[in-house]
């Protein structure tokens, strides 16, 4: 499945000014929906209540703890994920023995669902950052692998021909054959893994209570902290935007060559 | 190759961790690492048919349900997002913050809103499921060529005719991917959702073992979980071959020239 | 040896992942004249205050103990991190202890962790039902919904010995799994009957208008303990001098906070979110140094009862 | 018959200015056919997709058949250069000709008899079932045009065909859209890039300029109606006419004095 690089919107003028009008009017729903009686607003506070609760946690150092917590967890697992996923993608990618030895075995671990490995981690680890560091690194690798073995194996025959008939060595053919082909899928690959490591990072925490915002979350659960628990929230799923903005800002950066981002500046509007 | 190397080559290395593992645990006196054997005793022994009807298929039963309910829920919005430009302008921002918050997260609310019955759990998975296939239906939608929208132009091809033949099925492929990458998060959400709020499944009974400290069962749990995993994308990837056959026809028919 | 084998199966199962296998901050051997550094597994809930407050007393540094006190999910995550050495001490309430010993997980109590005030209406939990509900007493619950935040634990066990003593069927009354955060709202919405809960949930109850109809674990047993600190067998046999001081140190906690309720809310407020004017009207639990072996040895007959546990456990061997 | 009067596009695209279409007008009558040819980048293309309805025009009008194109006209066809792109890959090559007269609410009935009449008439009866992309280049602009044909428009667009398939099926498909346009006596504008093509087809070739395109030249040509690869390309007429549109299109590319760049 060529899953190229998606193609990144081009901010301009009007658009930027929908998106935000399309979030002025979630937060608006939110402000009036429990006001009115829709929700019980004893477990759904409106906006306001929780944007103040937010200034109010930001105040708290235990906040920025755990915000930290998150952000190490978070990279250094999709840091892991990636140079793993990259490394045993071309090598398997590229040795067809070795592509067909370990496909049945890369079949049977990948759709094992991580929270399988909780029991697994809590005994090895118990509540730290590397329990749920293995979680992060166990979802994000199938990610980068997947798209990078799609990569390798979407290299154009011509390509590699060519490059063999020029006297290139087996390393000057991954360096610049296999990696620019496989370069936009790997991106591709980042991209997802970025996300899922998000996910899984909060997740850990909040079943395992591996320090970070996962764990204040459940921590302000425990102790009946509703408006806390909403504020958290909202910095996951702020932390999750900010995420996305980075993955397609290098995404151009890196693929700036690549035909579906320079489509997309050469058609006309 | 001959269908034995080829028969080795598939098998070999799952057998051999099997072993290496059942090996690694064989005298383990380790109260939460027991013996691969017991573990597989305790497999038999926990899941009878009368367990895999009162807590697995109900389980399974939610996770479809979810599934295909956030399939159908990603395409329809995805088809619309993906076509209308400035609808697309006004709602992506949103979907990028609520894809964001990790459904775990999520449970308590979809709890509030929708009570703690089954609707409850396959909300959550929806809650999961839904932003793959939604956004890859809105990259399929949007990339679609440019030369076939004209042709459909041209002829007066408009309205069901070519949201089913322009729209979605150009779109296909980018759907199946995204239906792919929601496989794996809803039997995340399965369990998950079965860890806060229940009093049957297959998550809830692997969780009940490890409170009540019966660890072989628990790891048997682990184990029939990884096989439900494999056993659906086993399922996914057949009904893939007959869903996009003609992508797969063209893609290696390109190969060729 | 076992810390390698389990290494070496993490690197087995997880094959893909480079599961960075430095050796883990576990409790490395003192130098002499150095206090010994322990790190206890505990649940961010009020039972736990006494701990905070002998730490912020000194009790421990005292008695040459560095702790660290590090949050946890619950007993599930606490009781495996104890046994693998990961923790020297951990929380946990009776019932998944008695559990445990029924597995011969190699457990052993150290002292008291907390108990009923033992008062009938005036307890640190309660059973609450609507106020417009037409269940009067526990015995009317026979047919009906109840929440409990964990299945085949404390809580289900409790509420069906206040279901008894009402003389009530217990095996009539249904239960479902429902975290304490989400049971004031569930029963508001009508999703189930009847909710079991602790403080803080409790005032949220009380605010929400719920009427409380038994105090269900003051029914199961006079004083009943409902939680303890324990160890690992194997720690207890290789270092029983630093049980010994932990012991000593965690009971004059104990007695401390039973002495000094307002320090008791002021700690809480440092491991928890629960808001002060919540944190000033909570009922705390009674926190007596001694274990309440009576009730412990009733709580296993009730499991048992119950079905929890098909025999009585060997509840001498677990208590100290 | 299509008529386009003072025809002006300008794509702006990114501040970038570009006159794809100067000033173009000629009138094609009922039943001809009519070859477009000129230096490659002079806007074909875009004249064609103005006409064909896909495009709108900056300034100045189309119209087809009496009626003026806002948008794609009815009885009109097109047929694309990527012939793989405009073929739906997960239809059989039957369903892809029918398609267009499901679109037209046609009975069932009406449509399989057309759409096998058509296919017979390109020569493609014993692939019905076949996806096109199991079909080699040639044969998928086949199926093209026999939808085309079985869509039975009073005027059909081609946008350089055949200049994506190797030499000898050109020759072929050639022939077969002449007999085509003999059999349905459809008004048929070509647009290519290959002068020797537009001569050998055309009854008229209009040569376009450089951008900002205008009409370089419009000559008729008077080649016998019944033309085969051999004896019309050999006829001498056929090269004087070839020579003349080569030196004109030759002195069309040089940009004039204040011209916009190509």
């Amino acid at each position: 499945m060529v899953a190229v690089a998606a193609r990144a919107p081009r901010v301009t003028g009007r658009p930027v000014a929908l998106g935000v009008l399309g979030l002025a009017v979630f937060a608006l729903a939110l402000e009036v929906g429990p006001r009115a009686g829709l929700v019980p607003i004893r477990y759904a506070p409106p906006t306001s209540q929780i944007l103040v609760t937010l200034g109010e946690q930001v105040g708290r150092s235990a906040f920025w703890v755990a915000l930290l917590d998150t952000l190490r967890t978070w990279a250094e697992g999709l840091l892991i994920a990636v140079v793993a996923g990259i490394v045993v993608g071309v090598l398997l990618g590229s040795v067809p023995f070795l592509r067909a030895a370990t496909a049945t075995t890369v079949e049977f671990l990948r759709p094992i669902p991580s929270v399988a490995l909780i029991p697994l981690v809590i005994v090895l680890y118990g509540p730290t950052i590397r329990s749920t560091l293995v979680l992060v690194v166990y979802a994000a690798f199938w990610q980068v692998l997947i798209q990078v073995m799609h990569g390798v194996a979407d290299v154009d025959p011509v390509a590699r021909d060519t490059a063999r008939s020029y006297g290139l060595g087996a390393w000057a053919r991954i360096r610049y054959v296999v990696w620019p082909t496989a370069l936009p899928y790997v991106v591709t690959g980042v991209r997802l893994a970025t996300s899922v490591a998000l996910i899984l990072t909060i997740t850990g925490q909040l079943v395992i209570g591996s320090p970070g915002l996962g764990k204040e979350i459940d921590n302000a659960q425990q102790s009946d902290a509703v408006r806390v628990v909403y504020a958290l929230i909202l910095v996951t799923g702020l932390l999750g935007v900010l995420a996305n903005l980075a993955t397609r800002f290098v995404e151009r950066r890196v693929l700036a060559w690549h035909p579906a981002i320079r489509r997309e500046e050469v058609t006309p509007a | 190759m001959t269908l034995v190397r080829r028969g080795v080559l598939l098998l070999a290395l799952p057998v051999l961790l099997f072993a290496a593992w059942w090996v690694a645990s064989a005298g383990s006196t380790d109260f939460y690492w027991p013996s691969l054997s017991s573990i597989l005793a305790a497999f038999g022994r926990t899941w009878t048919w009368d367990r895999v009807q009162a807590d697995v298929l109900p389980s399974l039963g939610r996770l479809l349900a979810g599934y295909l309910l956030a399939v159908v829920v990603g395409v329809a919005l995805g088809a619309v997002i993906g076509s209308v430009r400035w609808v697309r302008a006004l709602v992506e921002p949103l979907l990028e913050f609520l894809r964001a918050i990790p459904p775990p997260v999520l449970v308590p609310i979809v709890i509030l809103l929708s009570g703690i019955g089954d609707r409850t759990k396959i909300l959550v998975i929806v809650s999961g499921c839904v932003w793959p296939v939604l956004l890859n239906t809105v990259e399929g939608v949007r990339g679609r060529d440019e030369v076939l929208s004209d042709t459909c132009r041209t002829y007066g091809i408009t309205g069901p005719l070519r949201l089913r033949h322009l729209v979605l099925r150009a779109a296909s492929p980018q759907i199946v991917t995204g239906a792919r990458q929601a496989l794996p998060i809803a039997i995340i959400l399965m369990v998950i959702s079965e860890m806060m709020a229940a009093n049957e499944g297959l998550g809830f009974t692997v969780v009940q073992f490890q409170r009540g400290f019966q660890i072989p069962e628990m790891w048997s749990g682990v184990l029939l979980l990884g096989l439900v995993g494999i056993l659906l994308s086993l399922l996914f990837r057949a009904a893939e071959r007959g869903l996009l056959g003609w992508y797969h026809g063209q893609r290696a028919g390109r190969r060729e020239w | 040896m076992r810390r390698t084998f389990v290494a070496l199966l993490a690197a087995a199962a997880v094959l893909a992942t480079a599961a960075c296998g430095d050796s883990s901050d576990g409790a490395s051997d003192p130098a002499p004249g150095q206090p010994d550094k322990v790190n206890a597994g505990v649940i961010a809930i009020l039972d736990v205050a006494p701990i905070y407050l002998g730490k912020q007393q000194g009790f421990f540094s005292e008695r040459d103990i560095d702790l660290t006190l590090t949050t946890a999910q619950g007993g599930a995550a606490i009781v495996p991190a104890v046994l693998s050495g990961e923790y020297q001490f951990g929380f946990s309430n009776s019932i998944s202890l008695l559990l445990a010993t029924s597995q011969n997980a190699g457990l052993k109590v150290v002292c008291n962790g907390n108990n009923s005030t033992g008062v009938d209406g005036q307890d640190f939990a309660g059973l609450f039902v609507k106020a417009d509900s037409p269940i009067q007493s526990p015995k009317d619950l026979a047919g009906r919904t109840v929440a409990a935040n964990t299945l085949k634990n404390i809580v289900d066990t409790s509420v069906r010995a206040s279901v008894k003593k009402d003389g009530g069927d217990p095996a009539a009354v249904k239960f479902v799994e429902l975290p304490f955060p989400q049971q004031v709202a569930a029963l508001d919405a009508g999703q189930v009957d009847a909710i079991f809960v602790v403080e803080p949930f409790q005032q949220a109850a009380v605010d929400a208008g719920a009427r409380k109809i038994a105090s269900s674990y003051v029914d199961t047993a006079p004083d009943l303990t409902v939680a303890m600190y324990f160890t690992s067998t194997k720690l207890l046999g290789e270092n029983p001098d630093l049980v010994a001081r932990f012991t000593e140190a965690m009971k004059e906690s104990l007695a401390y906070a039973d002495a000094h309720s307002d320090e008791v809310r002021d700690v809480i407020g440092t491991y928890t979110q629960i808001a002060p004017e919540v944190r000033a009207k909570m009922t705390l639990p009674k926190w007596p140094t001694e274990i309440n072996t009576a009730s412990v040895d009733a709580l296993a007959e009730a499991a048992v009862a119950d079905g929890l546990l098909t025999r009585k456990p060997d509840v001498a061997g677990l208590l100290p | 018959m299509l008529e386009v009067g003072n025809l002006h596009k300008v794509y702006d695209g990114h501040g970038r200015r570009v006159t794809a279409v100067g000033d173009l007008t000629f009138t094609v009558p009922e039943g001809q056919f009519a070859c477009v040819v000129g230096p490659s980048g002079c806007g074909k293309t875009t004249l064609l997709r103005v006409i064909a309805g896909l495009l709108p025009a900056t300034a100045g009008e189309v119209r087809v058949r009496g009626s003026r194109v806002t948008a794609p006209p009815a009885g009109l066809a097109v047929v694309f250069q990527e012939y793989g792109r405009s073929l739906f890959p997960w239809l059989r090559v039957r369903d892809n000709v029918e398609l267009p007269l499901k679109a037209a609410r046609m009975p069932r009935a009406r449509r399989a008899a057309l759409a096998a009449e058509a296919l017979a008439a390109v020569g493609l009866s014993d692939v019905d079932s076949a996806y096109p992309w199991q079909l080699s280049g040639g044969m998928q602009q086949r199926v093209a045009i026999a939808r085309a044909i079985a869509y039975q428009p009073r005027v059909l667009l081609m946008d350089e065909p055949f200049a994506a398939v190797d030499a000898q099926t050109r020759a072929d498909l050639e022939d077969l859209i002449r007999s085509v346009w003999e059999r349905l006596g459809v008004t048929l504008l070509f647009v290519t890039h290959d002068i020797d093509e537009a001569v050998y087809l055309g009854q008229r070739v209009i040569v376009l300029s450089a951008a900002p395109t205008t009409v370089a030249d419009d000559l008729a040509i008077d080649l016998p109606a019944a033309r085969d690869q051999l004896t019309t390309r050999a006829d001498p007429r056929f090269t004087e006419l070839r020579g003349r549109i080569y030196a004109r299109i030759q002195k069309a590319k040089v940009p004039q004095a204040e011209g916009t760049p190509a």
